[in-house]
């Protein structure tokens, strides 16, 4: 159940099969995994951005996520999860989290990856700085709404 | 008693620095830590509070040694 | 928003990152992925599989699997998606389904990805059939439940 | 009227072949071409039927040249 901090580009599809190939290996009770990919979009509030930067909290933004992972294997039948989040400067279409869920059956795969993400969203401490074209910057002040119908 | 604090992202730019260091004789709440800390600076709205890397209520004591850390509504993922 | 029925094993990753590269682009608008992977289990019903066959009835699966989509599509804001099924004979670990979706925003991928497995397992016409290792083979009689709190 | 069936899966093992072809002169529903198809054999519970590979109901009518498909419930995925 690994959280991965990255102060430098990821490929998730890459990070995927390693880690399916030398940790996960052939588990042959996996039936099925579900994958969220948050990549950053060229425009937020009307605006063109340029550079996202995410900051973080070292150390407290780790115990957060290992805490919901903790909490989505003890609420679901999971058998393995990965967290990847990226901090520094990111480009357009650049990968900012990448979360995994393995189980036997789906609907601990899906219920379980969409748990961690909406609490990602909600307590690990990140923090997005917008730019934009016009080199002005400001903080992203809250998350979207992730269950769209509640 | 020495209590580290730490601001992140817009509150660090609010309080234009991104540590404090207080020294005090008795028990702080988290609420007076902010206080002392910032010479009674308003505290935006919604700003969170963390005590050893846990998010804690406004209420909450602070000990010796702790890390009190405070930051706007968080943005990742 | 491909369906892809395939006779032969498929790496989904591979077929993700093919499919990013040479049909989506670099699309800025896309903020979201969430993605199901199907994979064989070597158990089922306390019995240890060793091939996995899957028949389906070719014209109406990709029909009814196309409308499935459509459907995805009008309900959520997509950007794309695409389903690979496979069928023929699989071996322990291999991939069956592969689901995707893309929008700007998390919500609209992950309800849209749900709903196309849920539809796709209730819906489109695939049956297997598993040859134990005593060679006894015997049709798999219905699906598991998707939502487990419903 | 010419009606083409077709068997699939756990049916197809049942009735014991893959299709059949029916002609008729008069409108039949679709439990009717069950029953002349297959000469009165008993409908396993659950199964499904489609028409031109859209569901139906075991009412809906069968016009010439319609392919009519039988099957237990699905299990892909």
């Amino acid at each position: 159940m690994p959280v991965i901090i990255k102060n430098t580009p990821f490929l998730p599809y890459q990070v995927l099969q390693d880690y399916e190939e030398t940790t996960l290996g052939q588990n042959n009770a996996i039936g099925a995994c579900n994958i969220f990919i948050g990549t950053m979009r060229d425009f937020n509030e009307g605006d063109q951005i340029k550079v996202l930067t995410l900051e973080h909290y070292p150390g407290m933004t780790e115990k957060q996520l290992d805490k919901i992972i903790a909490e989505a294997h003890q609420q679901w039948a999971l058998i393995d999860s990965l967290i990847v989040h990226r901090v520094g400067d990111l480009l357009p279409n650049d990968p900012i989290v990448l979360v995994a869920t393995w189980s036997s059956h789906r609907g601990d795969a899906f219920d379980a990856c969409r748990f961690i993400m909406e609490n990602l969203k909600s307590k690990a401490p990140f923090w997005k700085k917008e730019r934009l074209i016009n080199e002005q910057e400001r903080w992203v002040i809250s998350n979207t709404k992730g269950y769209l119908n509640t | 008693m020495s209590i580290k604090i730490r601001y992140f992202a817009s509150l660090k730019d609010y309080i234009g620095r991104s540590e404090d260091e207080i020294i005090y004789n008795e028990v702080l709440t988290v609420t007076e830590v902010w206080q002392q800390a910032t010479q009674n600076k308003v505290k935006p709205q919604n700003t969170l509070v963390s005590v050893n890397m846990d998010y804690v209520n406004w209420d909450e004591p602070v000990n010796d040694r702790d890390e009190v850390a405070f930051f706007p509504p968080v943005t990742g993922g």
